[in-house]
């Protein structure tokens, strides 16, 4: 097969970022940060489905057209969540 | 010729309000528009179709790929089209969104199946709505159970009224008349029965209208008492009640329990509320307290009589259905609901 | 500016007939029921999909028959106000779902796809069965749950209309309709799979048929909105059964929630309902007017582009919903965006005839009945993209109008198209070509007399789902109920002769239109491998010219853009 | 070894030829699966702005602790599952067993800390229709709590469902890698499943913010 191989040890070292993320993560939400809460817990959120993706799923080594569908889906997904949006967040925007 | 005669047919609908002429225009641009691309696309087709038919099996056509000039004057070119018609969309739609300040109010709550609307100063209809000509009225819509939508087409108005939050729209008649009113959001079994009229009436017919329920009028001041004297606890419209329903009872024919037959007129009325036991309705307990001596109010200078008065124009103003509930379920809201308009918190 | 190609189009050299095709390679129910071949399958989805659209048909024929009278008396009329509204209920999830969703994707696509490519069958054939047996499941539970009454939602299931106030069976026909979406989703994943990885030795991107293209961009967008649809069903049936108020004003839910994840997934639909039909529309113009099609690269990026773009525009079916005004701008404005594409591709489809040599057969008759009702239905829709205007046409006639012409006048009209044009390929026989003709001519009288009253009766002012409406009305409802009989003489016409065929057609050769797709270079019927040789791709799709010569119109440069791909592109995949 | 035209579909050039096929197929299925959570996380993020107080004070009383717990027992099973990839690519194949045991285990440790979890929010009032207590909620409105805890259980719900699905996927890989059908040449199934593994692991991975820190904790509510 022509794929790459990635090493377990490039695993364990992926791994140990996760946990201490995690462990980061849920420390943050002891401290008294207001709306930093979910902004942040959303960003380390998204290193660590980052890193899974990237090394767990071999997605660093991937075909252009798996790239091509997860980007699709995020994509779209961005388009739901946004112009969902435009709506919620201008409903009490008055003309008057 | 009488059998055609009777054949009601319409190609294009009325039209009597300031916005439906905004929305005709609109519209007749857009037909223009459509209409003459519509034409050029079919004309080239039929005009191609016939010109270049086969004539033989062997018949040689050219390679021809395309042209980019042609692509882009047949991409760009619509897209500028579109975008006037979306400026006119938009600009006659702002017109419809931006409620005006000075305009009436009135309160509309959709329900399955019918179109509850109460004015400012108090009356209520029932699928019906009367509107004074030439003055703008600001709608106000809400729904108790589940979407509808409130749609005059001759006045080319609409607005879903959705539950558990208000919404708005406006209209100024140009026409008096009597015109549809339909329920255009499907809403189950009697969708298609929803419907009803909106009266446009001249100004003075308009405030006569008013003045037989209007504010100051004695029988808005008796809706107030028949509530503030909690009468309405057992005479609720509906058949629950402890008490028989006031609705349409004026000049109607009522059988006594000793076998009488009465007709429910001002001093029926008058007797019932200050001594009920004398005449008690067949078929009824004889609970009800005798008001005399109650019905004066010495701060507001109000007299027996006059409040008497005042519960008799109201019982007489009585239709169908518009008892009021105990609780007022759906009071105007105090608030301008305008502002409230992010979702019901 | 002219170039030379080598090659002049030539006619395919007729192999002899074969001995073994797909048809008669096994025979038995069995060899049906458990065939992973993509041909066998879609000849499955055929016949399901055609006793769906006759379900469907008679639904509408029942709505049709009972809008004759007003029916303002209570009682009055053929159906009761609760039957009508389950009928009409009935009829837009049976046309939407089981028939036009699938009809073209699972019967033409899952026959010629792989053969327009030079494949042996699709990426994945046991998923492609599994799809069908999917499809069945759903059709069934639906169906049971419509014997045993039905529900009364309409086909968008509007909360909290159908999660408070419905007394009718909305859970099973949520369930049915949520296992469907499985039907298509496997439909779609696989043909995304195929197109990318499947295509014969040469074929490159830009020399895939016009009808590939548009299959890859229906299933791209059956992948990324069926999901939300599904979605948007389950917290329907959640919230009916279980109360969480998700979408209940009264817990402090959102009904405009519902309407835009059912929308994010239905208005894409509505592409994923038209955009196989263009496809289809491709191939038969450039068959029948031996051309290459007019410019390419913009009909092949259009049907992308239609795909993305229909994407942005859900909520223009809520602009009269509650949305704030500033989102109802928003989605005006991008919805005169997705129908640029859409233009573009009957301009090109219009020059494609020009100089050419026109074979007016009855798939030609129908692709252009498609193309000349698509417009009008498009253009109509551009009167409700106006918010301006929706106000005043939004849930009346007009838009019922505008979207039976869209999507009868314009899909069913295509898949006709295509079924004809394809027909002695499936079936190894030619249809009768006169009682062809006959039928496209009734449907298309029909149709006209069908709708285009529908378009006067919303702009008059008559709302949608009316089981009974005011007198002045009635002249037009009647006009309309007439030409939905001739309509149905129309459809029933063409089930009659194509099913003559089978036994009594004359036989067709592999190559009865002289067309030049890769399908066309194998017998009728084809055998199961479809090729005996993986063909190699040398050219373009639709090298129909008989000469050489580029010939340049318009007076600009020819289409530097598609002039390239078709020359410099001859690498395999 | 496995017999090469035992596992090669007929309509398929060679093995590397089909094993892309059935990547690229998984990935166009996680694209459908981003869609089928963004639908909800959508109306999660509707709601979240609507009612951002509610939203707060109703996750601050969810268990944060068993859900960090779970993140790593989840994070840990990815690790297991890119092992078994691993193993199945250089052809060890009991390792590649152990591993794919292992992810299983892993993956069921973890719903039944979840279920412990919904356990514990019963006895809390936490639960919208069956034990819900709105007295409890003093500041903000309880309808609007109600409607987090909803999206709460129908997301790990969903979540759950996937998880159990990718369990007895994973122990039908294991059983067949027991019976030695994989090989480096032929390992397509498990680094398909593994995708869909890395994905459901992913989703828990957004829903541990979305769900359990948006509101501030208390370290005495871990009541260690
Ligand atoms: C296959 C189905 C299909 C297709 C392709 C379309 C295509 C379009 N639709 Fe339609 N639509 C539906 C099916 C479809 N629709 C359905 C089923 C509903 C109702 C759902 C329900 O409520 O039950 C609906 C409802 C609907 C609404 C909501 C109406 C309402 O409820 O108030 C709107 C509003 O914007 C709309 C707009 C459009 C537009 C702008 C296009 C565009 O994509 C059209 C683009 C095409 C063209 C424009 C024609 C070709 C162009 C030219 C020839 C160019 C030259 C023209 C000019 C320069 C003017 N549609
Ligand atoms: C693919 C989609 C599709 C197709 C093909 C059709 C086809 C037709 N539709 Fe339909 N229609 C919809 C999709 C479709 N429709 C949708 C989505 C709605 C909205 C539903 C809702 O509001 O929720 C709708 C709504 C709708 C209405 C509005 C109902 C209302 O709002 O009150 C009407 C009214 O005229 C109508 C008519 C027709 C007609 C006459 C046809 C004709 O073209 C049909 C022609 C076919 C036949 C006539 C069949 C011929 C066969 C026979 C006659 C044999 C019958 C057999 C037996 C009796 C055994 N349709
Ligand atoms: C304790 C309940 C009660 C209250 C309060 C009450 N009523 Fe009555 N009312 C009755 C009952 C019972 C009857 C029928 C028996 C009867 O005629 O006495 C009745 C009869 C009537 C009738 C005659 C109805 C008919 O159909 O002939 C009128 C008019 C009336 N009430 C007016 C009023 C007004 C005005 C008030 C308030 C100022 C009021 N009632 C308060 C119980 C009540
Ligand atoms: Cu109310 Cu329709
Ligand atoms: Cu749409």
């Amino acid at each position: 097969m022509a794929e790459r191989i990635i090493p377990p040890s490039t695993y364990y070292r992926v791994f140990a970022v996760l946990i201490a993320l995690t462990f980061l993560t849920v420390g943050l939400s002891f401290l008294p940060i207001g709306v930093w809460h979910t902004v942040g817990g959303l960003f380390i959120g998204a290193v660590k489905a980052v890193l899974v993706a990237l090394f767990f799923m071999h997605l660093i080594h991937g075909s252009k057209a798996s790239w091509v569908m997860i980007g699709a889906g995020l994509f779209w997904l961005g388009i739901l969540m946004v112009l969902t949006l435009t709506d919620y967040l201008t409903r009490h925007w008055l003309l008057y | 010729m009488p059998v055609f005669a009777q054949i009601q047919f319409q190609l294009f609908p009325e039209r009597a309000s300031t916005t439906a002429e905004r929305v005709d225009a609109l519209f007749f641009f857009l037909t223009a528009v459509t209409g003459v691309m519509g034409l050029l696309v079919t004309t080239l087709i039929i005009y191609f179709a016939v010109k270049y038919r086969r004539r033989s099996e062997h018949d040689r056509t050219p390679r021809i790929l395309g042209s980019l000039r042609l692509e882009l004057i047949w991409t760009i070119g619509p897209f500028i089209i579109f975008l006037i018609m979306f400026v006119w969309g938009a600009s006659v739609y702002l017109a419809i969104a931006q409620t005006p300040d000075d305009a009436i109010e009135i309160y509309v709550v959709g329900k399955q199946w019918m179109w509850k609307v109460q004015h400012l100063d108090g009356q209520r209809e029932i699928n019906e709505l009367h509107v004074p000509v030439g003055r703008r009225v600001k709608l106000t819509l809400t729904s108790e159970d589940v979407i509808h939508s409130f749609f005059v087409p001759a006045f080319r108005t609409k607005i879903d009224a959705v539950p558990g939050r208000y919404v708005q729209t406006w209209f100024e008649a140009t026409k008096t008349g009597r015109f549809h009113l339909f329920c255009a959001e499907y809403c189950g079994t009697y969708h298609s029965g929803m419907i009803g009229s909106v009266h446009v009436l001249e100004e003075e017919e308009y405030h006569a209208w008013l003045d037989r329920r209007a504010e100051g009028s004695p029988a808005l001041e008796g809706r107030k008492l028949f509530l503030k004297l909690q009468c309405v606890s057992c005479h609720t419209g509906d058949a629950q009640g402890r008490a028989p329903s006031l609705e349409g009872l004026f000049g109607r024919t009522v059988v006594l329990q000793d076998g009488r037959r009465v007709t429910a007129d001002a001093s029926y009325i008058r007797r019932s509320i200050l001594r009920p036991q004398a005449d008690v309705v067949a078929g009824w307990q004889p609970i009800m307290p005798s008001y005399d001596r109650l019905l004066a109010d010495e701060k507001e200078g109000l007299g027996q009589e006059e409040a008497i008065i005042r519960l008799i124009a109201y019982i007489r103003s009585l239709d169908r259905d518009q008892t009021p509930v105990r609780t007022e379920d759906f009071p105007p809201p105090e608030v301008n609901p305008a502002t409230s308009d992010k979702m019901t918190r | 500016m002219s170039t030379v190609l080598e090659h002049v189009p030539q006619a395919v050299p007729p192999p002899a007939q074969p001995q073994v095709h797909y048809l008669n390679v096994a025979f038995g129910v069995r060899s049906w029921l458990l065939t992973t071949d993509h041909k066998r399958i879609a000849l499955l989805y055929l016949v399901s999909v055609t006793l769906m659209f006759f379900i469907g048909g008679a639904a509408a024929t029942l709505i049709r028959l009972h809008l004759m009278t007003p029916n303002q008396a209570p009682g009055s009329g053929l159906l009761t106000a609760d039957n009508y509204n389950r009928m009409f209920t009935m009829h837009g999830l049976i046309m939407i779902f089981f028939f036009l969703v699938p009809v073209i994707p699972a019967v033409l696509g899952n026959f010629f796809l792989p053969m327009m490519i030079g494949a042996r069958d699709l990426a994945f054939p046991r998923l492609n069965l599994l799809s069908w047996y999917v499809y069945v499941s759903g059709a069934v539970i639906t169906f049971w749950a419509m014997l045993r009454g039905g529900t009364d939602t309409g086909w968008t299931f509007y909360t909290p209309f159908s999660t408070k106030a419905s007394h009718s069976l909305v859970v099973p026909v949520l369930i049915g309709l949520t296992i469907a979406g499985f039907s298509s989703l496997f439909t779609g994943l696989n043909f995304v799979v195929t197109v990318h990885l499947m295509r014969a030795p040469g074929l490159t991107w830009f020399r895939l048929p016009l009808f590939v293209w548009s299959l890859y961009a229906t299933s791209v967008i059956i992948l990324l909105a069926t999901p939300v649809l599904a979605m948007a069903l389950v917290l329907v049936a959640v919230e009916r059964l279980w109360g969480v108020g998700i979408f209940d004003p009264a817990l402090g839910g959102d009904p405009l929630l519902f309407q835009h994840l059912f929308w994010f997934y239905s208005h894409p639909a509505v592409y994923i309902m038209v955009l196989p039909g263009m496809g289809v529309v491709s191939e038969v113009i450039t068959c029948f007017a031996r051309k290459n099609i007019f410019g390419y690269t913009f009909v092949a990026f259009a049907s992308i582009g239609i795909a993305v773009l229909g994407f942005l525009v859900w909520a223009h079916h809520m602009f009269l919903a509650g949305m704030s005004v500033y989102a109802s701008l928003v989605f005006s404005a991008l919805s005169y965006f997705v129908a640029v594409p859409s233009a573009i591709k009957v301009f090109n489809w219009t020059a494609t005839l020009y100089k050419g040599s026109v074979w007016l057969q009855t798939p030609l008759l129908f692709a252009l009945g498609f193309i000349g009702l698509f417009t009008i239905g498009g253009m109509t829709g551009l009167f409700l993209a106006a918010v301006g205007l929706d106000v005043h046409v939004h849930d009346t006639y007009f838009v019922v109008a505008h979207f039976h012409f869209i999507m009868v006048g314009g899909t069913v009209m295509a898949y006709m198209a295509g079924l004809h044009y394809w027909w002695p390929k499936m079936s190894g026989r030619m249809y009768p070509e006169g009682w062809g003709k006959l039928a496209a001519l009734i449907v298309f009288v029909g149709f006209i007399l069908t709708f285009l009253p529908q378009f006067v009766l919303g702009y008059l002012g008559m709302p949608r789902r009316y089981a009974s409406y005011v007198p002045e009305f009635q002249v037009l409802n009647v006009m309309s109920s007439a030409g939905a009989s001739i309509l149905a003489v129309g459809y029933v016409l063409p089930l009659v002769y194509l099913i003559w065929s089978l036994g009594y057609g004359k036989k067709a050769g592999p190559n009865p239109w002289g067309a030049t797709g890769l399908e066309w270079q194998t017998p009728s019927p084809p055998p199961p491998e479809n090729f005996a040789v993986t063909p190699v791709v040398d050219r373009g799709p639709y090298e129909y010219a008989s000469s050489g010569e580029i010939e340049v119109i318009g007076g600009g440069v020819p289409e530097q853009a598609a002039q390239a791909a078709v020359q410099e592109e001859s690498h395999g995949r | 070894m496995a017999d090469k035209s035992a596992v090669l579909w007929h309509h398929f050039d060679d093995l590397s030829h089909q094993h892309e096929a059935n990547a690229l197929g998984m990935w166009a299925f996680l694209a459908t699966e981003v869609l089928v959570f963004g639908a909800l996380f959508t109306g999660y993020a509707a709601y979240r702005f609507s009612y951002a107080e509610a939203f707060e004070e109703a996750s601050s009383r969810l268990n944060v602790l068993i859900a960090a717990v779970n993140t790593v027992v989840l994070l840990t099973s990815s690790l297991t599952m890119a092992l078994s990839v691993w193993a199945a690519q250089v052809g060890r194949r009991r390792m590649l067993v152990w591993c794919l045991l292992l992810t299983a285990l892993l993956g069921t440790a973890f719903l039944v800390f979840k279920v412990v979890e919904y356990n514990e929010d019963y006895r809390e009032q936490l639960v919208p229709g069956l034990a819900f207590d709105p007295g409890k909620w003093k500041d903000t409105n309880p309808a609007h709590v109600q409607l987090f805890l909803a999206f709460y259980y129908i997301m790990t719900g969903l979540h759950a469902v996937h998880l159990t699905v990718g369990i007895g996927i994973v122990l039908f890989l294991a059983l067949m890698a027991w019976r030695g059908a994989y090989t480096p040449a032929y390992y397509a199934p498990v680094e398909m499943w593994g995708l869909y593994w890395h994905f459901v692991d992913i989703v828990w991975i957004f829903l541990l913010p979305l769900l359990y820190l948006i509101g501030r904790h208390e370290l005495s509510d871990l009541h260690l």
